[in-house]
């Protein structure tokens, strides 16, 4: 790991940017004085055994939980403190590890969601009339979600009530979901979790096309042919303390990494 | 002062009927995360069921106070965990894989269902049980009037629990029981059998709810058919105190409920008794959101 | 969808279908009681009295040489279910009413009768309000309220207390009885040491003894129910603690003493109309021959023996009208019946519809749990 | 499904409402007046418990604040009963948005002893005479007829109208609402909360609102059952009334507009039904309750997936 770049110049190139975060539960650190940053348009992997602390530093970014110390930056701007729908709107969309969709509701609606704060109109207009900007609103969003379900290739699935989707299908609507709030910053948590080969590699694909469109990647993964090709920088944490971070090449190579992943094994 | 503590022994003997009664409501809950409404009209059929018992076999006579009284509260008990697992089975068991409300509503019409049954047995009027059946002496420690029987119920009711409390943790089927309420699916994977554990709840829980309607029957003599509703509201609200689904929470909550009731009966006014015991749940709700010694889980993300 | 839609027309239609009484040759007289709910003892109870009652009647050729018919419905102790009652009553031509118990159960239905010129008569409604708003054709068997509240007053003044506790429920008729008692008794320069209401329905009372022990008074009314009243009592001797208590009519009920233990109700002082029992009266003997030949039991409550003069009363009113029309029944009442031989001691009525009169009696309970008359 | 069939029912239904009073007697359209209050009623609770899932089991304090403020209105201030609405509703609303803000986040069944609680203070409040307005246990009685153009509504029929009246504007508001992006909120609440807020939304905003908008229809309700009934106590709101109500949420189908009319229908009409019964008419409706439940655990008409209708074009979406 190369000498830390003074932390100024850092955030002015960094989407997000985590210094010194850190997270107890009761007596239990969960997230250790971890620094990392993601710098915008990259696709950053962050990866580490189970138990590391990867999720918690997620629910930290999107505010589920508040950092007991330490600062969370989004383009320039303060998270802490701040609750999820606000830091959504701010641009940062997340899945969940455990798929969290609307298990009742058809994929075009689960899609919507993601609209929803780019809209307006409360209990009045919901009940007293539609009128022609809020019929083009919501058409504009029928739209984007669609075009959205599309783009990840559910594109024949678009009434299917969410529960009836296969695994796959149902990471797949979470991702389309989260784009449909137009984000700068994606949060994937093991996005291939529970896909088969094929459709690991399909993410993949799908991966390097939200990239393309613009849009910074953030993501936890197991799978480390995913990682290795998707990433072009990896953070490793391990008993919620940052390891290593750099690009795969380094990660791979790094004394510590190969400690923590084969260390536990041999545990096993 | 003196009237502090005289109070203080009010509301512990009420509050451990409320425990007793909380005990159903929390083990149910622990398992099968349904709030069992009909659980009060369980409490309701031991004080019948003691009654017609105690009346028709002349236990007591025959086999002297303690002896019946202990005979009696097994029968008692039996009979109504049958009636428990029967009520688990016709109103409960088909609704296991749907909507939580659902089930709900079932509780509610079974406790509809149970209630009139026993005015229609019984007829609307007051039952009273015979008053020559338990000592009524009445102990005075420093000024206190201690009435013997209170001393009795809070500790049977405590005795019950701890009892319970024992069985859940130190015995294998109370390890059943709590995995299955941790996680039915990963317990059944464990080859627990679940059905085996949900019945087993619905045998003991219900058990207590009828050991405390005897009790009840037993001290204060009075009873009718619609008293299980007051006490499984007070029991329910004492389950969320202590945090539903926490065996000991449901002793604590149960008792706290009694005690808060009595000193604010006595130093705020009785009239609004009630309403203080619900503000003070709803203020300790605000604090800790899942009641006093409830798990405080953080919705897994 | 559509079977679904003609399933709930179905379930509306089956709701409504009700069969529409016919006029034939029966007088149809209405009872309006709560056969379910709380107050389904006192319910059942005027269901049987008026029930015999009728019997009785029609074995003697029924009322203008028409047989008596009494439909019954359930007013459940509330006031909604209460106005569905009352509409129902007047669609199946019901000549008069007997009913209801609570106040407000009966206040709900006032209006109903009224519009539909059908004569009503109260048994348990002791509420002030209930004839002052100038309804012609609404009586009571039951006194009212302040009556009560002034005899009670004037008791414990007879028998000497000084420091008195005031005990209600919060009902509405308990309240109104304490706040009568409250006042008379404060004109009178009797000290009120205590005021507040326990809640019914509960098992546990001594909280609230303790604390009315703590403010030391002479004696303690109690204007509520008996259920409550008994329980005070049972544990009040539990609490080995010897002051007298005086009770409302509503505690006038067998079960008090059953449920407080003989020992424990021994001493209660208590306000009611005079029971059957205590009246020397034919009609009073031949009720209580019957209804305990009947149903093997003494009358469960006054309100229902209330309900069975309400009962008496039409019947006599409908004979003496010679009509079933409400108002010339109600004008019958006012006017000309008088001292009529009720099983709560003598009735005639005034212009509102309230009895006329010294209704109440101060009864006691004696060492084996009788209620013994008493003279003050 | 063709939408057209449901129009034709609704039609049909309508309809038939429309003329029932002509061919029933007095008793059967008041069972239908109180079938129209409770629909209106769990109308307002299914759009908390139904559309948002949040289990409320305390409406009635909402319902007897707004029948309280039109019946103190009515009778301190001589303000025509029916001018209180909008009051009482704002009133009702007010209240239920300072206590729900406190402890709304609460889960499941914590909220429903606190709503309980927030039932039974309310009505212990109302039997103490709170603040010396509510007149205790006795109540409010003498609140005068409401007169609507020029008419003044004292028979059955004349409610009928009144109260369905409103019940039919409701569903029209409602089905509106249930579709517009404020209902998809409530669902996406109910679904999962965390995914909800995790896409944008701000939950706590609209479990607060929802709790209002439920509660101050619930006041309207309060309002003509003030004027039906011209004399209200505590005893109209008891914890049982909150349990009916949410019998009929759930009995329906949560979420389910037409299921709440059907429940309402059964759990209002059949006691009335069982009258036969006399005694044991609880009895049966309790057994009723049971079964029904068992036998549809959806709820008798279950809320239909909006795809159906978003999906119609896959894109162009129109009410």
């Amino acid at each position: 790991m190369k000498a830390a770049e003074p932390t100024v110049e850092r955030e002015q190139r960094s989407l997000l940017t985590l210094g010194e975060v850190t997270k107890s539960f009761g007596g239990l650190t969960a997230v250790d004085k971890v620094s990392f940053a993601v710098e915008a348009g990259s696709v950053v992997g962050l990866i580490g055994p189970n138990g590391a602390g990867k999720t918690t530093v997620f629910n930290l970014i999107t505010g589920h939980y508040q950092p007991n110390h330490g600062d969370i930056r989004f383009a320039g701007q303060r998270l802490n403190g701040l609750p999820t729908h606000r830091i959504i709107m701010l641009g940062i969309a997340r899945t969940f590890q455990n798929i969290r969709l609307f298990q009742q509701l058809s994929a075009l609606e689960n899609a919507l969601a993601g609209c929803h704060y780019r809209m307006r109109g409360g209990i009045l207009a919901g009940m007293f009339g539609f009128l022609p900007y809020q019929r083009r609103a919501e058409q504009e969003a029928v739209e984007r979600s669609v075009g959205e379900l599309e783009f990840v290739g559910l594109n024949q699935k678009v009434a299917t009530v969410a529960k009836n989707l296969s695994y796959g299908d149902q990471r797949r609507l979470e991702i389309a979901r989260a784009l449909t709030t137009q984000p700068r910053l994606l949060i994937l948590d093991e996005p291939a979790g529970g896909m088969n080969e094929q459709e690991t590699e399909a993410l993949i694909g799908l991966i390097e096309q939200i990239r393309a469109r613009g849009i910074t990647i953030l993501l936890i993964e197991h799978d480390m042919r995913l990682v290795m090709r998707a990433c072009e920088k990896l953070v490793v944490l391990e008993h919620g303390g940052k390891i290593a971070e750099g690009s795969p090449e380094q990660v791979r190579n790094d004394p510590r990494v190969i400690e923590a992943y084969l260390g536990t094994e041999d545990e096993v | 002062m003196e009237e502090f503590f005289q109070q203080l022994t009010n509301g512990l003997a009420v509050g451990g009927i409320y425990a007793l009664i909380a005990l159903g409501y929390t083990m149910v809950y622990g398992v099968l995360k349904l709030i069992n409404f009909a659980h009060g009209d369980l409490f309701t059929y031991g004080a019948y069921l003691g009654l017609t018992l105690l009346t028709s076999l002349a236990l007591t006579d025959r086999l002297g106070f303690a002896m019946g009284v202990l005979v009696l509260a097994l029968m008692v008990m039996g009979l109504v965990a049958v009636l428990g697992a029967i009520l688990e089975r016709a109103a409960y068991r088909p609704l296991r894989q749907s909507p939580r409300l659902s089930a709900v509503v079932s509780a509610l019409g079974a406790s509809i269902f149970l209630q009139n049954t026993l005015m229609l047995i019984y007829g609307p009027r007051f039952q009273v049980y015979p008053d020559n059946i338990l000592p009524a002496a009445t102990l005075n420690i420093f000024g206190l009037y201690l009435p013997l029987m209170r001393v009795l119920i809070v500790l049977v009711s405590v005795l019950m629990m701890v009892g319970l409390y024992l069985f859940i943790q130190k015995t294998k089927i109370g390890t059943a029981i709590r995995a299955a309420a941790i996680d039915q699916d990963a317990a059944r994977l464990m080859g627990i059998d679940v059905n085996r554990v949900i019945m087993l709840v619905f045998l003991v829980g219900p058990a207590l709810g009828g050991a405390a309607g005897l009790m009840v029957g037993l001290y204060y003599g009075q009873i009718n058919f619609t008293m299980g509703w007051i006490y499984g509201m007070k029991a329910f609200t004492a389950a969320i105190l202590g945090g539903i689904g926490n065996i000991p929470g449901a002793m604590v909550g149960g008792l706290l409920l009694g005690v808060i009731e009595a000193l604010g009966a006595a130093y705020i006014s009785i009239a609004w008794k009630d309403a203080i015991a619900f503000c003070v749940l709803i203020l300790i709700l605000i604090v800790r959101p899942t009641g006093l010694l409830g798990e405080r889980v953080a919705d897994k993300v | 969808m559509k079977q679904k839609l003609l399933a709930a027309a179905a379930a509306l239609g089956l709701a409504v279908s009700v069969t529409a009484g016919q006029a034939a040759d029966t007088v149809k007289i209405g009872l309006m009681a709560p056969l379910t709910g709380s107050w389904a003892s006192e319910g059942q109870g005027m269901k049987k009295i008026v029930e015999l009652l009728a019997e009785q009647q029609n074995a003697k050729g029924g009322v203008s040489g028409k047989k008596i018919e009494v439909v019954t419905e359930d007013d459940g102790g509330d006031p909604r279910t209460a106005s569905l009652a009352a509409q129902r009553l007047t669609t199946q031509g019901v000549a008069a009413v007997v009913g209801t118990y609570g106040s407000s159960v009966t206040e709900a239905s006032q209006t109903i009768y009224d519009e539909a010129g059908i004569p009503q008569i109260a048994n348990g409604s002791t509420a002030i309000r209930l004839t002052e708003k100038g309804f012609k054709r609404f009586f009571r068997t039951a006194p009212r309220d302040d009556e009560q509240g002034r005899m009670a007053a004037q008791t414990i003044g007879k028998l000497g207390f000084k420091k008195v506790a005031i005990l209600h429920d919060s009902t509405s008729y308990a309240k109104g009885l304490a706040d009568e008692s409250n006042a008379l008794l404060k004109k009178k320069g009797t000290e009120v040491v205590f005021f507040d209401a326990l809640t019914p329905g509960e098992r546990d009372y001594t909280t609230i003894l303790t604390k009315l022990k703590g403010a030391n008074p002479d004696v303690v009314l109690f204007t509520g129910y008996f259920p409550e009243a008994g329980l005070l009592l049972r544990q009040k001797k539990d609490m080995n603690w010897k002051v007298p208590f005086i009770g409302g009519d509503a505690t006038n009920n067998a079960d008090l003493v059953k449920i407080a233990g003989q020992e424990a109700a021994e001493g209660y002082y208590f306000l009611s109309p005079p029971q059957p029992q205590d009246l020397d009266t034919a009609d009073a003997k031949n009720f209580l021959t019957d209804y305990q030949k009947k149903y093997n039991e003494l009358p469960p409550s006054i309100w229902a023996v209330l309900a069975g003069d309400g009962f008496r009363v039409m019947v006599a009113g409908i004979a003496g009208a010679k009509s079933t029309d409400g108002d010339k029944i109600a004008g019958y009442l006012h006017k000309d019946l008088k001292n009529f031989s009720g099983l709560s001691g003598p009735i005639s009525f005034d212009a509102k519809g309230d009895r006329e009169g010294e209704v109440y009696r101060v009864y006691k309970v004696d060492g084996a749990g009788k209620f013994v008359l008493q003279k003050l | 499904m063709k939408p057209r069939v449901d129009v034709l029912g609704a039609g049909l239904f309508a309809a038939a409402m429309a003329v029932a009073p002509l061919f029933l007697n007095a008793y059967q359209v008041d069972v239908l007046n109180s079938i129209g209050l409770y629909a209106l009623l769990a109308l307002g609770l299914n759009l908390i418990l139904g559309e948002a899932g949040l289990f409320n089991m305390g409406h009635a304090a909402f319902y007897a604040m707004g029948a309280y403020t039109a019946a103190i209105l009515n009778t301190r201030y001589q303000i025509p009963v029916l001018w209180t609405l909008p009051l009482s509703g704002a009133v009702a609303g007010a209240f239920a948005l300072a206590v729900a803000r406190p402890v709304v986040h609460l889960r499941g069944d914590y909220l429903l002893i606190v709503t309980i609680g927030v039932g039974e203070i309310v009505r212990i409040a109302l039997v103490n005479d709170v603040f010396g307005i509510t007149g205790g246990a006795n109540g409010i009685f003498g609140i005068g007829r409401p007169r609507l153009f020029g008419l003044v509504i004292r028979r059955p029929e004349q409610f009928f109208y009144l109260i369905w009246g409103f019940v039919a504007l409701t569903i029209f508001l409602f089905l509106r609402l249930k579709r517009s992006r404020f209902g998809r909120a409530l669902n996406f609440l109910r679904e999962d909360e965390v995914a909800a807020e995790g896409s944008g939304i701000d939950t706590a905003y609209y479990k607060l609102v929802v709790f209002g908008l439920g509660a101050a229809w619930a006041g309207m309700a309060g309002t003509l059952f003030a004027a039906k009934m011209t004399i209200i106590s505590p005893e109209s709101f008891s914890f049982w009334e909150s349990v009916v109500l949410f019998m009929i949420v759930i009995l329906g189908g949560a979420g389910s507009i037409p299921g709440v009319l059907l429940a309402a229908f059964l759990v209002v009409g059949l006691p009335e039904l069982f009258r036969e019964f006399a005694g044991a008419r609880m009895l049966v409706f309790g057994l009723v309750m049971m079964v029904m439940m068992v036998v549809r655990p959806q709820g008798l008409w279950p809320a239909r997936g909006r795809q159906k209708w978003l999906a119609v074009s896959g894109k162009a979406l129109g009410p």
